[in-house]
C-alpha cells in the first residue's frame, strides 16, 4: 500500500489594511503560532475583495479560501465590510450551486486588536481545510506546473 | 394555562404547606400544575462536578417529560429549582454531557435543555404578573413587615439561574408588595442558612441562620418568608429567635384568602 | 506521580483553570464559611494550582464548605473555587471505602423537623 | 520589462533566527526580471537604505522588494528611500517576513519556504507596479479638539501659541472636565482647581481659541486637511453672548430640587444652573427636564430677575458648519456604572460612595463644603473603608474591565492620607490586590501613607458590604495574615473602574477612527506613534486612548498638540495616490460605483468620444475625483463592466499575488 503524503493544503487568506492585517500583525507580535499554509494577501478593505480572486485562487489550486475584515460597524472606510458580506453571501450560494463544499470558503471578522482571534481562526481554517482534503473540483489542471 | 409540575420530596412529607397552597393557589390564579408522573428526586444539589451523569438523570427526566408535553417545568422548592435549572443549562450548554445522557436515556428525540424551567415566584410574575395577583388579593397583609430570604439555592450562579440580580434582588419583595404588605430590604438576605451541614454539625447553620435572622430583625422585619423547606427549617431551628418563617406560598394562600 | 493524578483529576472534573486567579482574595472574603475552614477557598486555588492536592483531601475542610456559590458569583475572574473544593471532596470520597457519611449514622442524626432534602444533600455531598 | 531588485532583511535575528535570509535572497534572485538581490543585517538602518540606494542607481531598478517587517512598520521608510534614489515610491512592494512568517512559525524550513513565496508573490505585484503619483489638497490652518477637559485645554493652548485657530467642542456647560470636579492632586498634594482654573481662563482669553460648550459633533465629512465638521450647540435656553454669568437667575429659580451632576448627584441645584463658580463660559443654562417654564409654561422668574435679558425660552438647537484641518479627540473617562457590584451594597446604602463622590465629598466647593461627612447622616466617618479595582482587572467572561484603570492606587492613597492628616481620629483601611505606584515619586507617597500617616493596607478583597444599625459592615480577607476580617466601618469608598465616554464610540464612527474592544481609541503604533490614530489627521488626546493620570494627560495632549502643529504648518498636503480610477472607454455609465462610493468621490459626466465611423458620441462616464477617493475599493467590485480599477491594488496585481502564492 502507498503511504500518502501529509496533505499539506494551500490557504489564501485576504486581509484588510486596517483591522485584520494589523491583527494578524498584531499575532505575530506577540508570537502566537499559526500553520505556515496560510499565505496573507493585503488589501485595502475587505470591499476590495472580486468574488474573481477567490474563484482564481481556486482556480490555481488554492485548497481554501478566507477573507478577514474589521467587525460589521468598524470599518475604516464606514461601510466597506457590509458590501463585502452581501457579496461573500452571494459567492457562497453560488459555490454551493456548483457543488463546492462551502467551508473551503469563509469570512471572519478580525479587528486589529485581536491577534489571538486571528491565530485561532487560522488554526480552525486549516484544520478544517486539511480535513477536506485537496481542492479537486474547481483547480484547472492547466494552470499547473 | 397548564405547566408542568415538580414538586420534589421534601413537598410530599415535612414540607406540605408549601405543596398545598402552591396548587390552590395556583389553581385560584387561573394555571393548573399538572404533576410529572413518576418524577424521581433531583438528589437535593446540583453534581457540580463535570463527569457527573447518572446523578444528573433525574432531573433530565423530568425536563423531557414537560419537553413532550410542551409545557414549561415549574417547580416551587429552592432546591429542586436550583438543580433542575443547572441541569438545563448544561444540557443547553456542554455537549459532553448532553451527549453522555442522551446516549444513556437512548430517548427517541434527544433532550438537548429546550424546556423552559421557572420556579413558582417566577411563573407569578412572568405568567400571572405581580398586577393580577393584586387584584385577586381578599385578604390584603397591609401592615406586615415581611423580609424575604432568598438564601443561595435561588439566585446563584446568577447567570444560570438567570433569577435576579444575585446581589441585590427585587422579585420577591415585588411580591410582597403585590400581597399589600411591607417588603424589608436586608443585607443577608443572599447569604447562606447553613444547609445541609445541620445534619453533621448544627453548630454551622446555627451561626448562618442567627445572622440571617439577626440581620432581618435589626432592619425592622416581622416575619420572614422563604421557599426553601431546608432555609426553613435551619432558621426556625437554628436561627434562635422566634420570628416566624412562613413559604411563600403560605404567604399567598392568606392573602388570596384560601388559608 | 500520584500528586500529579489527583490535580489532572480535580482539574479535568471542576473545569477550573486555577492559573486564572490573581490572587485578590475576594472568594475569601465573601465566603460565610470561612473561620470553620483550616483552608480557605483562596487557597484551594493555589494548592490545587501546586499539586498539593493530598493536604487538602485530609483537610475536614472540604466539608465544611455550603456550596452557597458566592465565591463563584463574586470572583472577578470567574476561577469558581467552590467547583474546585467539590472537586477535591469527591477525590475523597470516590476512593472505595471513604464515605464521609454512611447510613448507619443517620437515625441518630434526625429530628423529626428535619426535612428530606437535608438528608439527600447530604448524601449526594458526603458520599458515593 | 522590469528590473526588480530583491533585498532580504535579517531584522537582526528577529527573521534570521528563523528565516535562512541568504536562502530566501538566492532563490528570489532566480525569479523572472529579478536582476539584483542581497541580504543584510538591518534593511531599515542607514546603512542598509544607502545598500538599496546604490544597488537603484547601479542597476537601474525599475522596483524593488523588500522583505522584512510589517508594511504597516516601515513601508513608508522604504518609500522614502526609494525616492531619495530617484525611483518612484510606489514602485516598492514589501514582503511581511516578520510578523507573519519568522514570529509565528518555528521550523525553518517550513519558515523559508514561506518566505519564498511571500517574496515571489511581491515581486510578481512589482512586475505590475505603475508609478504613482499623489495628488496635492490644501490644509485648512484651523483644529477641532473634542472635549474639554484638562486633554483638550492643554492640547487647544498649546495648538494656539503656535498661532493656529482652535475650536473646542465640550458637551457640558463648561470646560474643566474631570480635573474640575478632584480635590486635590497626587503625587504633590496641591489644589486641583488652583492649577485648572487658571488653565481655563487663559482659554477663555486666548484670542485664537473658541469655545462650543454644551455642543456636539454632529458629522464630520471630508479627510485630513479638510475636514468638513457639524456642531450641534444644544440649546441652553440663555443667549450665550448676553449673559453675563452674575447668577441672579439660579438664586432666585424656584424648582431647587435638580440632581447637581457636577456634585455626582450628593446635593441639588436649580434648574437654571451654573455649574461651578470658576465656570468657563461662565454661563447660565436651563435644564429642561426640570425648568417650570419649559414643562408647563408657567414661571418665567429667572427672564424677569436677568438684568441682561439673556434668558430665551424658544432657544432652538442649532448647527454649525466648519472646517478644519486637524481633529483632536479628548472625550475623556467616566468612572463604571456599579449596577453589577451589588455585594459592596453601592445601591442599598448612601455611605458607599465612588472616589470621584469622596473627592466632592472632600472638596471645599462641594456639598458638605469640605467637610468629610457621611452622605446618610452627614455625620462624621471614624472607620473608612477603601476598596480598590472594582471592575478593573476582571477576566472579561463577566460584567468589569480587563484592563487595570491605572490611576486608583494613587487617588486612593491620596485620599487615605489627606483624610489620616485632617481627621487623625479616622481609622482607614485600604483592601488591595497590588499598589501599583509606578511614576515619579508615586512610591514614595504610597509609603508616606503607610508609614507616615498609619494607613492600614490589606492586602485582600471586601467580598460583602451589610449595611446593618446605621453602620456597613465589611467582610474581607487578609491574605497575609490568612484570616477573614469583619470590619465595622462608617462609610465604603468604592474605586470604580473608569472606562471612555460612551461619546466615543459614535464619535470613532464619524471619525472612521478604530477602537479596541473597550472603547478606548486605538494609536497608529502602540510605541513610536502613540497620539495619532490610524485615520490621518485624526489625533488622540488623554483617557480616551487609554486610563492616565493628570502629569501623563498633559504631556500627552502637548504632544498630541505638536503633531496638530506639523500639519497645520503645512501648506499642502500629499494625498493618497493608491486611488480608484475609471477606464472610460470601458464604462458603461451604469451608475453602480457612484451608490458604493461612501465618500462621494464618484459623478458622472457626459463625455465626448470619438466613434470608429468618425462620428462623436456623447456617453455617460463615471469621474473619480482623487482628492476625495480613500481607495476601498468598493466601487471596482461593484462594475460590473470591469472599468472601475484601483491604483497600487489593481485586478491584475492582485491576481498576480494569488497565482504567485497558489503555484
Amino acid at each position: 500500500m502507498q503511504v500518502e503524503k501529509n496533505f499539506e493544503p494551500t490557504v489564501v487568506a485576504f486581509c484588510c489594511n486596517w483591522c485584520s492585517y494589523a491583527g494578524a500583525d498584531l499575532s505575530g507580535n506577540n508570537r502566537i503560532q499559526y500553520p505556515a499554509n496560510v499565505k496573507i494577501i493585503r488589501i485595502p478593505c475587505s470591499c476590495r475583495l472580486n468574488p474573481m480572486f477567490i474563484l482564481r485562487a481556486f482556480q490555481r489550486g488554492a485548497d481554501g479560501v478566507i477573507l478577514c475584515g474589521c467587525h460589521p460597524g468598524d470599518c475604516h472606510y464606514t461601510s466597506g465590510n457590509y458590501f463585502a458580506r452581501r457579496r461573500m453571501t452571494l459567492l457562497f450560494s453560488m459555490l454551493s450551486f456548483l457543488g463546492i463544499e462551502k467551508e473551503r470558503c469563509r469570512v471572519e471578522w478580525v479587528s486589529a486588536a485581536e491577534g489571538a482571534k486571528f491565530a485561532a481562526t487560522m488554526n480552525d481554517f486549516v484544520a478544517t481545510i486539511t480535513r477536506l482534503g485537496e481542492n479537486k473540483k474547481l483547480e484547472d489542471l492547466r494552470c499547473k506546473k | 394555562m397548564t405547566v408542568s409540575y415538580y414538586p420534589g420530596c421534601t413537598l410530599k412529607t415535612k414540607a406540605k404547606n408549601l405543596d398545598l397552597y402552591a396548587r390552590k393557589c395556583a389553581e385560584a390564579l387561573g394555571i393548573a400544575l399538572e404533576e410529572i408522573p413518576e418524577w424521581q428526586c433531583c438528589g437535593g444539589c446540583y453534581p457540580v462536578a463535570k463527569d457527573e451523569i447518572a446523578t444528573k438523570l433525574s432531573s433530565v427526566r423530568a425536563l423531557a417529560a414537560a419537553k413532550e408535553k410542551g409545557q414549561t417545568l415549574v417547580t416551587v422548592c429552592s432546591a429542586c429549582h436550583n438543580v433542575i435549572k443547572r441541569v438545563n443549562h448544561d444540557m443547553q450548554t456542554d455537549e459532553e454531557i448532553r451527549d453522555k445522557v442522551n446516549r444513556y436515556r437512548a430517548p427517541d428525540e434527544p433532550y438537548e435543555g429546550e424546556t423552559n424551567v421557572l420556579h413558582y415566584i417566577e411563573m407569578l410574575r412572568d405568567l400571572v404578573g405581580f398586577d393580577k395577583i393584586k387584584e385577586k388579593v381578599v385578604n390584603p397583609l397591609a401592615g406586615k413587615k415581611i423580609a424575604a430570604y432568598y438564601g443561595c439555592l435561588l439566585l446563584r450562579p446568577g447567570k444560570v439561574m438567570a433569577f435576579d440580580n444575585p446581589e441585590n434582588p427585587s422579585i420577591l419583595e415585588d411580591f410582597i408588595r403585590a400581597l399589600g404588605a411591607e417588603p424589608v430590604l436586608y443585607p443577608a438576605r443572599n447569604e447562606c442558612c447553613g444547609g445541609y451541614l445541620t445534619l453533621e454539625d448544627p453548630e454551622i447553620p446555627k451561626k448562618r441562620s442567627e445572622t440571617v435572622l439577626q440581620s432581618a430583625q435589626n432592619h425592622g422585619a416581622e416575619v420572614v418568608t422563604t421557599a426553601c423547606p431546608l432555609c426553613l427549617y435551619n432558621l426556625q431551628k437554628n436561627g434562635g429567635s422566634e420570628i416566624p418563617v412562613v413559604y411563600i406560598t403560605e404567604l399567598l394562600a392568606e392573602a388570596l384568602g384560601l388559608k | 506521580m500520584e500528586q500529579n493524578n489527583f490535580k489532572e483529576t480535580v482539574l479535568r472534573i471542576s473545569g477550573v483553570n486555577p492559573k486564572k486567579c490573581m490572587r485578590c482574595g475576594k472568594c475569601s472574603g465573601a465566603c460565610p464559611n470561612y473561620d470553620e475552614m483550616e483552608f480557605h477557598p483562596h487557597q484551594f486555588v493555589s494548592m490545587v494550582e501546586n499539586g498539593e492536592i493530598e493536604k487538602l483531601m485530609t483537610s475536614p475542610s472540604v466539608y465544611k464548605c455550603l456550596t452557597c456559590f458566592a465565591c463563584v458569583e463574586r470572583c472577578p475572574r470567574q476561577v469558581e473555587p467552590a467547583k474546585l473544593i467539590e472537586a477535591v471532596r469527591l477525590c475523597v470520597i470516590r476512593q472505595a471505602g471513604q464515605n464521609h457519611l454512611k447510613p448507619d449514622q443517620i437515625p441518630e442524626m434526625l429530628d423529626e423537623d428535619l426535612p428530606q432534602q437535608a438528608i439527600v444533600s447530604a448524601f449526594r455531598k458526603f458520599t458515593k | 520589462m522590469q528590473r526588480i531588485g530583491v533585498f532580504v532583511c535579517w531584522c537582526g535575528s528577529n527573521i534570521a533566527a528563523t528565516v535562512d535570509v541568504k536562502k530566501v535572497a538566492e532563490t528570489l534572485g532566480k525569479e523572472p526580471c529579478v536582476v539584483y538581490y542581497e541580504n543584510y543585517q538591518y534593511m531599515c538602518s542607514e546603512e542598509g537604505q544607502n545598500k538599496i540606494i546604490n544597488a537603484i542607481h547601479e542597476h537601474k531598478l525599475s522596483g524593488i522588494v523588500i522583505c522584512s517587517c510589517s508594511p504597516r512598520m516601515h513601508e513608508a521608510t522604504f518609500r522614502r528611500t526609494a525616492q531619495k534614489a530617484g525611483l518612484n515610491p510606489y514602485m516598492v512592494e514589501i514582503a511581511n517576513i516578520r510578523e507573519q512568517c519568522s514570529w509565528i512559525h518555528k521550523d525553518m524550513a517550513t519558515a523559508t519556504e514561506k518566505a519564498i513565496i511571500l517574496g515571489r508573490a511581491a515581486i510578481a505585484k512589482v512586475h505590475l507596479n505603475t508609478p504613482l503619483q499623489a495628488g496635492e489638497s490644501p490644509v485648512v490652518k484651523r483644529a477641532l479638539v473634542i472635549g474639554g477637559g484638562i486633554a483638550g485645554i492643554q492640547t487647544a493652548l498649546d495648538i494656539a501659541d503656535a498661532g493656529f485657530e482652535v475650536d473646542i467642542v465640550e458637551k457640558k456647560p463648561t470646560i474643566g472636565g474631570k480635573m474640575s470636579q478632584i480635590d486635590k492632586t497626587f503625587p504633590t498634594l496641591d489644589c486641583s482647581a488652583c492649577i485648572l482654573t487658571p488653565k481655563m481662563v487663559d482659554v477663555a482669553q486666548n484670542e485664537k481659541i473658541h469655545i462650543y460648550s454644551y455642543s456636539e459633533v454632529a458629522a464630520v465629512k471630508g479627510f485630513v486637511g479638510n475636514f468638513d465638521v457639524t456642531i450641534k450647540r444644544k440649546a441652553r435656553y440663555v443667549k450665550e453672548e448676553l449673559c453675563t454669568g452674575c447668577g441672579a437667575c439660579t438664586e432666585k429659580c424656584p424648582q431647587k430640587k435638580v440632581p447637581n451632576d457636577f456634585n455626582l448627584g450628593l446635593d441639588n441645584k436649580h434648574a437654571i444652573y451654573i455649574p461651578f463658580a470658576q465656570a468657563v463660559p461662565k454661563v447660565a443654562t436651563i435644564d429642561p427636564d426640570y425648568c417650570m417654564m419649559l414643562k408647563t409654561g408657567k414661571c418665567g422668574v429667572c427672564s424677569k430677575v436677568c438684568a441682561a435679558g439673556a434668558i430665551d425660552y424658544k432657544q432652538q438647537d442649532e448647527l454649525v458648519q466648519q472646517q478644519y484641518g486637524a481633529i483632536v479627540v479628548a472625550t475623556g473617562y467616566n468612572p463604571i456604572d456599579l449596577k453589577n457590584y451589588d455585594e459592596f451594597a453601592y445601591s442599598q446604602s448612601p455611605d458607599v460612595v465612588t472616589s470621584l463622590e469622596f473627592e466632592r465629598l472632600t472638596n471645599a466647593a462641594g456639598p458638605t463644603g469640605g467637610v468629610l461627612l457621611r452622605p446618610s447622616d452627614r455625620q462624621h466617618p471614624h472607620t473608612i473603608v477603601f476598596v480598590q479595582c472594582v471592575g478593573s482587572r476582571e477576566s472579561g467572561e463577566g460584567c468589569g474591565k480587563t484592563y487595570c484603570s491605572k490611576i486608583c492606587c494613587m487617588y486612593t492613597a491620596k485620599h487615605a492620607m489627606l483624610t489620616r492628616e485632617k481627621y487623625p481620629d479616622t481609622e482607614v483601611y485600604v483592601f488591595y490586590i497590588d499598589v501599583r505606584t509606578p511614576g515619579k515619586n508615586f512610591d514614595e507617597f504610597y509609603r508616606r501613607a503607610v508609614e507616615e500617616y498609619g494607613v492600614h493596607y490589606i492586602k485582600g478583597m471586601v467580598g460583602k458590604v451589610s449595611p446593618e444599625n446605621g453602620k456597613l459592615m465589611v467582610q474581607a480577607s487578609d491574605l497575609l495574615d490568612n484570616k477573614q476580617l469583619k470590619i465595622e466601618a462608617d462609610l465604603v469608598v468604592l474605586a470604580a473602574a473608569i472606562e471612555p465616554d460612551p461619546s466615543a464610540r459614535p464619535l470613532a464612527t464619524m471619525l472612521t477612527t478604530q477602537m479596541d474592544t473597550n472603547d478606548f481609541f486605538t494609536e497608529a503604533h502602540p510605541k513610536l506613534r502613540p497620539v495619532e490614530s490610524a485615520t490621518a489627521g485624526i489625533f488622540l488626546s488623554g483617557c480616551c486612548q487609554g486610563p492616565k493620570d493628570i502629569p501623563e494627560t498633559v504631556s500627552q495632549a502637548s504632544a498630541c498638540a505638536a503633531k496638530v502643529i506639523g500639519l497645520l504648518a503645512k501648506d499642502k498636503l500629499l494625498g493618497n495616490p493608491c486611488v480608484a480610477e475609471s477606464n472610460e472607454l470601458m464604462c458603461n455609465g451604469c451608475s453602480s460605483c457612484e451608490k458604493v462610493c461612501p465618500y462621494g468621490a464618484i459623478s458622472y459626466v457626459d463625455k465626448e468620444f470619438k466613434m470608429p465611423n468618425r462620428t462623436i458620441a456623447v456617453r455617460r462616464v463615471a469621474n473619480v475625483n482623487p482628492a476625495v477617493c480613500q481607495g476601498c475599493g468598493a466601487c471596482t467590485v461593484a462594475c460590473p463592466s470591469g472599468a472601475m480599477d484601483l491604483k497600487g491594488f489593481s485586478n491584475s496585481q492582485i491576481m498576480a499575488e494569488v497565482d504567485a502564492i497558489c503555484k
